[in-house]
């Protein structure tokens, strides 16, 4: 087995990596949340599970791509890839500024208790998942293929496919676009402010709601590049999809840090790696098991994860 | 005066490069009020969160009735027989006063949740003693009336003077008071000098953080100064404020009197 | 919510032969007097919303269409009513519906429960009451297996043959004409997908290497990973036709070129609009049963004309289940005990043609599995796995 | 505005010892006639309505109560409750078709194995907070039921079939359609849960529970044991889901890993805040709601999902602290309301 390990290891990593961008992205619509309000926004996996979607309707509906279409190429592949991507990152986006006026606003303006929020937001992923449960007669949706799986080449006997090097690339592109947005724009000093500290920001003249509606709508726009990578990459969704990946995508906020944007990143790669590597090492269906496990002990000896918390402390 | 209750031998205390407490040495001695006094920011409250174990000190040593307090757990310390008020104050808003003095007032005492899930005797006992106990106490302070009142709802005085009796309720040995004049006008002050006073002839020793330069000397058998983190003074009243490395450290430092 | 114990299950035919179409076809029969219309209730239990309604939905149709009919063949004679017993594919839900139709005394059958974890949750209930089932698709072994307790007996019976045979066939057919086969099996953790491959290694195959994978996956890197270091030239998969397609997919683009099998839960016209034909080109599929089109386009024409939609999964074994419970009630059949004991004694003929009747335990006896494979984007029957 | 928590209390309050056990008579009288009303507006069209008041319905408020002890009382957020309930089930599933021991002997043995789950979860969890002991729980909840799937020796992916019901006793015979005996049980079950959970509340466990949730920190520091009794909330809360365990798997005689998702740990939550969290008897209702509306709703069939869901959504906008919501009065409750 071990042997074998070595011999696979590299296009295990490769997988694990792309796979983990996707959780990163994910992780980063949780973390965003987190980090200005304090809350678990339940429902950003179905703000996930919408962006997927709405890249395959243009796939399909747009372009008129079917199962037995060929592959775009060149520069019109360009084209579609793009539109997709920012189709399904402004589908999450708005519908991520949506849910925080339905499920949150009032119950903030209120200053609830801190488990409403969860609760609403656990409503809210439920009428989203159900409403496109309805919409696609609990079928799953397959995207017809745009783009040819090419080799790009190979790297340490690892096979380097196109869709995972766009995710790769791409996915860190958006990172680290993120960190400087958060950095330096006037929004992103804004949600840092308020993320340390609310009264303070709001003494600074902070609008509050357009803070937060903002953070939502970045968290969201995230959420959905992630959508977009994850039909590219597996080609297929479901009402359903979001559950898993938001699970585990929220594990990896934990897991670097929640609240820390450069936590998601390390928590959602480090996800992504590990969930890989131990589905290959234990077994697939102890994948989970493991994942959990490490967590514990992770957080038993960091109790803020590994890199804290606080969107303040990004530095990536 | 009779022997010392708690010691402090060096106390060091380090955040990362930030050294809160340097070297700092002073005892209590039993029914004494000793006043603790220093600029903002000098460590006062840090030498609070030392002796009730909020954090541990990186050098030297805490002792109290001449056992270490090092590694001890928080509510441990406390059931041993420190007890201490908030600065910032931390009642639980949700319980009525009575029942936050009750609260603590369960600190020692044997029955647990079996005996409560049954009814035993002991429990039952308990339960009428420690009530009865608890509104003594708060009319001991003074605040007897607002028993049965939720504690977020009851006025800012009246909560201050919560955070006393419920720190009497674990039946302290010595009681520490975070600025328990903060917000006061003159009139309240003078009203809770004496309550300290009566605590202290009650049996108790204190060791009080207060900013209100009046009440501290007028209320303290001993000052104790610190000044960025360091131990500058500690002598009576009427000496520390004549001291000229006193004067120095509030110089430009407005006597607060609020 | 969100139980997923489907065993989705086509099963069927052997050849075409279509006895049900020659009485569909002579609705102008029935004598003319309906005075005296006997009215008899059966039900039909399975999915019917949630998540998997679409199986349910399918099922139904093939029921309405026996008893449509039938009714009209019987036109004064008998008026057969269908119960709709929604049971959502999940054993929760059926212990709750399951007694409500255990004591509605008018009900003389049930076509279902569709799915086996419903039935297992049910069958108390039923078996208290005496009340016939005939599932068209529950496929679970333990369900008539007597070493197993008795599950069903003697209540439960079922079209389609069960996974003891099915595994076996579909590693016959997965390894036909494969020279040296080194053989990877992939199972969903569903309770079916266990299962085949459980009886597909008691049927004597010799496995490459095997994987068990939760059934949301989507990720399958380490999985083809693992089956590249066992060097599999066969690869077969025992889950829904779903994650077929992405497993199927991803192999493919790694680079595998070997064959790539899977059993009924793939065996779905579903699969062909997950991925596509250069793909799947060449799967080689198993089941029961075969789309009403593959036995003959004229009853597939007749039920899309009675029904207004196109057969679906199943449709072949709801029919069979449907007519075995009306051709006992125009033996003039009225108690649930008289209607058992028909059951178990009946003899008759599949709508695909071949000989129907259950053995003891209410398994189908004598039933067959058939090939399948995708070609050029459409799966096509290759015929019987002997 | 009207206040019913308010005002039924106030009622409770004023009422001297006699008038207090007709109330308290009353109420038991009118749950223990629930199964009786089947043919009223009450009744479910499709799903049985006998079935439906002992599962979901009765399972549900027992599960409630549980956990309300570790998120209403003690304010711990627990995603992973389910893990109690299936290890009492999968005791009860395991030593019932295995030993000759029957679901009486087994109850005990169940809301043990719970506790001690819940003492091996809670001893490294609890010393996390907040949002890190949710996703901590959570796992937890996936690792049982992944665990139950792959271990093949308890019956893996398909369960255990075959569980026997519980013996006869007082001549009452428990077969396992006999809906109304088995209500009945478990409303006995119940009631002694609740008087368990009101006698701890009023006492001093009670008390530390509230000091720990409001704030934890000056709790520790007047003294209270913070981590002792949250351990002791984390596992009376596993007892309780144990014991829930135990009695459904004698009531449905097949469980399998399916019945224990994480779907079914956050329903038991939306039961505890929708009701009102650390409030018993709103723990209790929204129990009863969110347990019986799905099936009373089934004519909108498809839809029915997706209105539960918007029902949450209005709910927690229009009262966040629930249907009837925790005290909030002046006078307190503990006062006089103890016996």
């Amino acid at each position: 087995m071990l042997s074998n390990f070595q011999d696979q290891f590299a296009s295990l990593t490769v997988g694990g990596l792309s796979l983990g961008f996707i959780y990163v992205l994910i992780a980063l619509g949780y973390t965003m949340v987190y980090g200005v309000l304090r809350m678990i926004n339940f429902a950003n996996s179905e703000v996930f599970m919408y962006g997927t979607f709405a890249t395959i309707i243009v796939i399909r509906d747009l372009f008129g791509f079917t199962q037995q279409s060929e592959p775009a190429t060149g520069f019109r592949l360009v084209y579609i890839l793009f539109l997709c991507l920012i189709a399904s990152m402004l589908m999450s986006g708005i519908l991520s500024i949506f849910l925080e006026l339905v499920a949150y606003r009032r119950l903030r303006n209120r200053g609830s208790n801190k488990l409403a929020p969860l609760i609403s937001a656990i409503g809210m992923s439920i009428v989203l998942a159900e409403f496109m449960r309805i919409l696609t007669d609990s079928r799953y949706v397959g995207s017809p293929r745009v783009m040819e799986k090419k080799s790009l080449g190979t790297f340490f006997g690892a096979e380097l496919r196109l869709d995972n090097v766009i995710i790769i690339v791409a996915g860190l592109i958006l990172f680290v676009s993120l960190s400087q947005f958060v950095q330096r724009t006037r929004l992103g000093k804004a949600i840092r402010a308020v993320s340390m500290n609310e009264d303070a920001a709001k003494l600074m003249g902070v609008n509050l709601n357009f803070v937060v509606s903002g953070t939502f709508l970045v968290g969201g726009l995230m959420t959905g590049a992630a959508g977009f990578f994850y039909v590219l990459k597996y080609e297929n969704t479901s009402f359903n999809i979001g559950f898993e990946l938001g699970i585990a995508a929220f594990t990896a906020a934990i897991l670097g840090g929640i609240g820390n944007i450069k936590g998601a990143f390390y928590g959602g790669i480090a996800l992504g790696l590990l969930e890989t590597y131990a589905s290959f090492f234990l077994g697939t269906q102890w994948k989970a098991v493991t994942v959990f496990i490490v967590l514990v002990f992770v957080l038993y000896f960091r109790p803020n994860g590994v890199f804290g918390e606080a969107i303040t402390q990004t530095r990536a | 005066m009779s022997e010392s209750i708690l010691k402090l031998q060096n106390a060091t205390m380090q955040f990362g490069g930030v050294v809160a407490l340097n070297d700092v040495s002073f005892e209590i001695k039993k029914q004494e009020i000793l006043g603790l006094i220093g600029p903002n920011g000098a460590g006062k409250t840090t030498v609070f969160n030392v002796i009730t174990g909020v954090y541990q000190v990186t050098k030297g040593d805490i002792t109290f009735e001449g056992k270490s307090l090092k590694g001890r757990k928080r509510y441990k310390i406390t059931r041993g027989g420190v007890a201490r008020t908030f600065q910032n104050i931390r009642l639980w808003g949700d319980m009525t006063a009575l029942e936050n003095v009750i609260t603590a007032t369960d600190t020692h005492k044997r029955s647990g949740l079996i005996s409560g899930l049954f009814g035993l005797p002991i429990s039952r006992r308990e339960e009428k003693r420690d009530k009865a106990r608890a509104q003594e106490l708060l009319d001991f302070i003074g605040i007897g009336e607002y028993a049965d009142r939720l504690a977020k709802n009851l006025p800012y005085g009246v909560q201050r003077r919560l955070e006393i009796a419920r720190a009497l309720g674990t039946e302290p040995k010595l009681l520490l008071l975070d600025e328990p004049a903060a917000g006061f006008n003159p009139a309240e002050k003078v009203e809770l000098a004496k309550t300290i006073r009566k605590i202290r002839d009650a049996g108790y020793t204190v060791l009080l953080i207060e900013h209100d330069m009046s009440l501290v000397m007028g209320v303290s058998d001993r000052v104790v100064v610190i000044d960025f983190g360091q131990k500058i003074a500690d002598d009576l009243p009427a000496k520390v404020q004549n001291d000229k490395r006193v004067i120095e450290a509030y110089l430009g430092v407005p006597e607060d009197a609020s | 919510m969100n139980e997923r114990q489907y065993m989705k299950k086509q099963r069927l035919i052997s050849v075409a032969a279509v006895i049900a179409l020659a009485a569909g076809s002579a609705v102008a029969v029935a004598p003319a007097s309906n005075a005296a219309a006997k009215t008899v209730t059966i039900a039909y239990q399975g999915p019917l919303t949630g998540e998997e309604a679409q199986v349910g939905i399918d099922e139904l149709n093939g029921v309405k269409y026996a008893v449509k009919l039938f009714n009209a063949k019987n036109k004064g004679k008998f008026n057969v009513r269908i119960v709709e017993i929604d049971d959502q594919g999940s054993g929760t839900e059926a212990a709750k519906v399951a007694p409500g139709a255990a004591s509605n005394k008018k009900i003389l059958g049930i076509v279902g429960p569709a799915y086996s974890g419903a039935t297992i949750a049910s069958l108390p209930f039923y078996k208290q009451t005496n009340l016939p089932l005939i599932s068209p698709s529950a496929t679970r072994v333990s369900i008539t297996d007597p070493a197993q307790g008795l599950i069903g007996f003697p209540v439960f019976h079922r079209i389609p043959v069960t996974d003891r045979v099915q595994g076996p066939a579909l590693y016959k057919l997965a390894t036909r004409g494969v020279s040296s086969p080194k053989v990877f099996v992939i199972d969903d953790q569903s309770p079916y997908g266990v299962g085949l491959v459980e009886y597909m290694k008691l049927g004597g195959a010799t496995l490459a290497g095997q994987d068990s994978v939760p059934d949301k996956t989507t990720d399958w890197s380490a999985t083809i990973s693992k089956v590249k270091s066992a060097s599999a030239n066969v690869v077969i998969f025992t889950g829904y036709y779903a994650q077929a397609a992405t497993l199927f997919r991803q192999l493919r683009d790694s680079g595998y070129t070997g064959v790539l099998a899977g059993g009924d839960g793939v065996l779905s016209p579903g699969i062909l609009t997950l991925a596509s034909a250069s793909i799947l080109e060449g799967v080689r599929l198993t089941g029961g049963t075969v789309p009403l089109a593959e036995i003959s386009a004229k009853l597939e024409a007749d039920f899309k004309a009675k029904m207004g939609v196109s057969s679906g999964t199943y449709a072949a074994e709801s029919i069979d289940a449907a007519n075995i419970f009306l051709s006992c009630i125009s033996k003039g059949v009225n108690t649930r005990a008289a209607m058992l004991k028909c059951v178990k004694a009946y003899k008759g003929k599949s709508i695909t043609g071949s000989a129907l009747s259950f053995d003891k335990y209410g398994d189908t006896a004598g039933g067959v599995m058939n090939g399948f494979e995708i070609k050029g984007g459409a799966i096509k029957y290759t015929g019987a796995v002997k | 505005m009207f206040n019913l928590r308010d005002w039924g209390a106030g009622v409770w309050e004023r009422s001297g010892r006699p008038v207090r056990v007709l109330i308290a008579l009353g109420a038991i009288a009118a749950a223990a006639s629930l199964p009786l009303l089947g043919g009223t507006f009450l009744n479910t069209p499709i799903a049985d309505y006998g079935s439906v008041l002992v599962f979901p319905v009765a399972i549900f408020v027992i599960m409630a109560l549980g956990l309300n002890i570790v998120i209403g009382k003690s304010g711990l957020l627990d995603l992973g409750y389910v893990a109690f309930f299936a290890i009492g089930a999968y005791t009860m599933g395991i030593l019932g078709t295995k030993t000759g021991l029957n679901s009486w002997e087994i109850l005990p043995i169940g809301i043990a194995m719970a506790m001690f789950a819940g003492l091996i979860l809670g001893v490294p969890a609890l010393r996390l907070r907040g949002d890190y002991l949710a996703i901590i729980t959570l796992g937890f909840g996936e690792i049982v039921r992944i665990t139950a799937l792959n271990l093949n020796s308890i019956g893996g992916a398909n369960g255990i079939v075959g569980i026997p019901t519980p013996p006869t006793i007082f001549g009452l015979e428990y077969t396992f359609d006999n809906h109304r005996l088995y209500f009945w049980t478990f409303l006995i079950i119940i009631l002694l849960t609740i008087w368990m959970i009101r006698r701890l509340s009023v006492r001093r466990a009670g008390r530390a529970w509230e000091s720990i949730r409001q704030d934890e920190d000056a709790a520790e520091l007047m003294g209270v044991p913070t981590f002792r009794y949250k351990i002791w909330a984390f596992v009376l809360g596993a007892s309780v889901g144990g014991a829930a365990g135990v009695l459904y798997a004698s009531k449905t005689l097949f469980i399998s890993p399916d019945n224990f998702t994480l779907q079914v740990s956050i329903l038991i939550l939306a039961c505890v805040v929708f009701g009102g969290m650390g409030n018993i008897w709103g723990v209790v209702l929204g129990a009863i709601i969110l347990g019986y509306l799905p099936d009373r709703i089934r004519f909108i069939s498809d839809a029915r999902l997706l209105v539960f869901g918007a029902v949450l959504v209005l709910m927690m906008n229009l009262r966040p602290d629930g249907l009837l919501p925790r005290k909030k009065r002046e006078k307190a409750l503990p006062e006089k309301g103890q016996s």
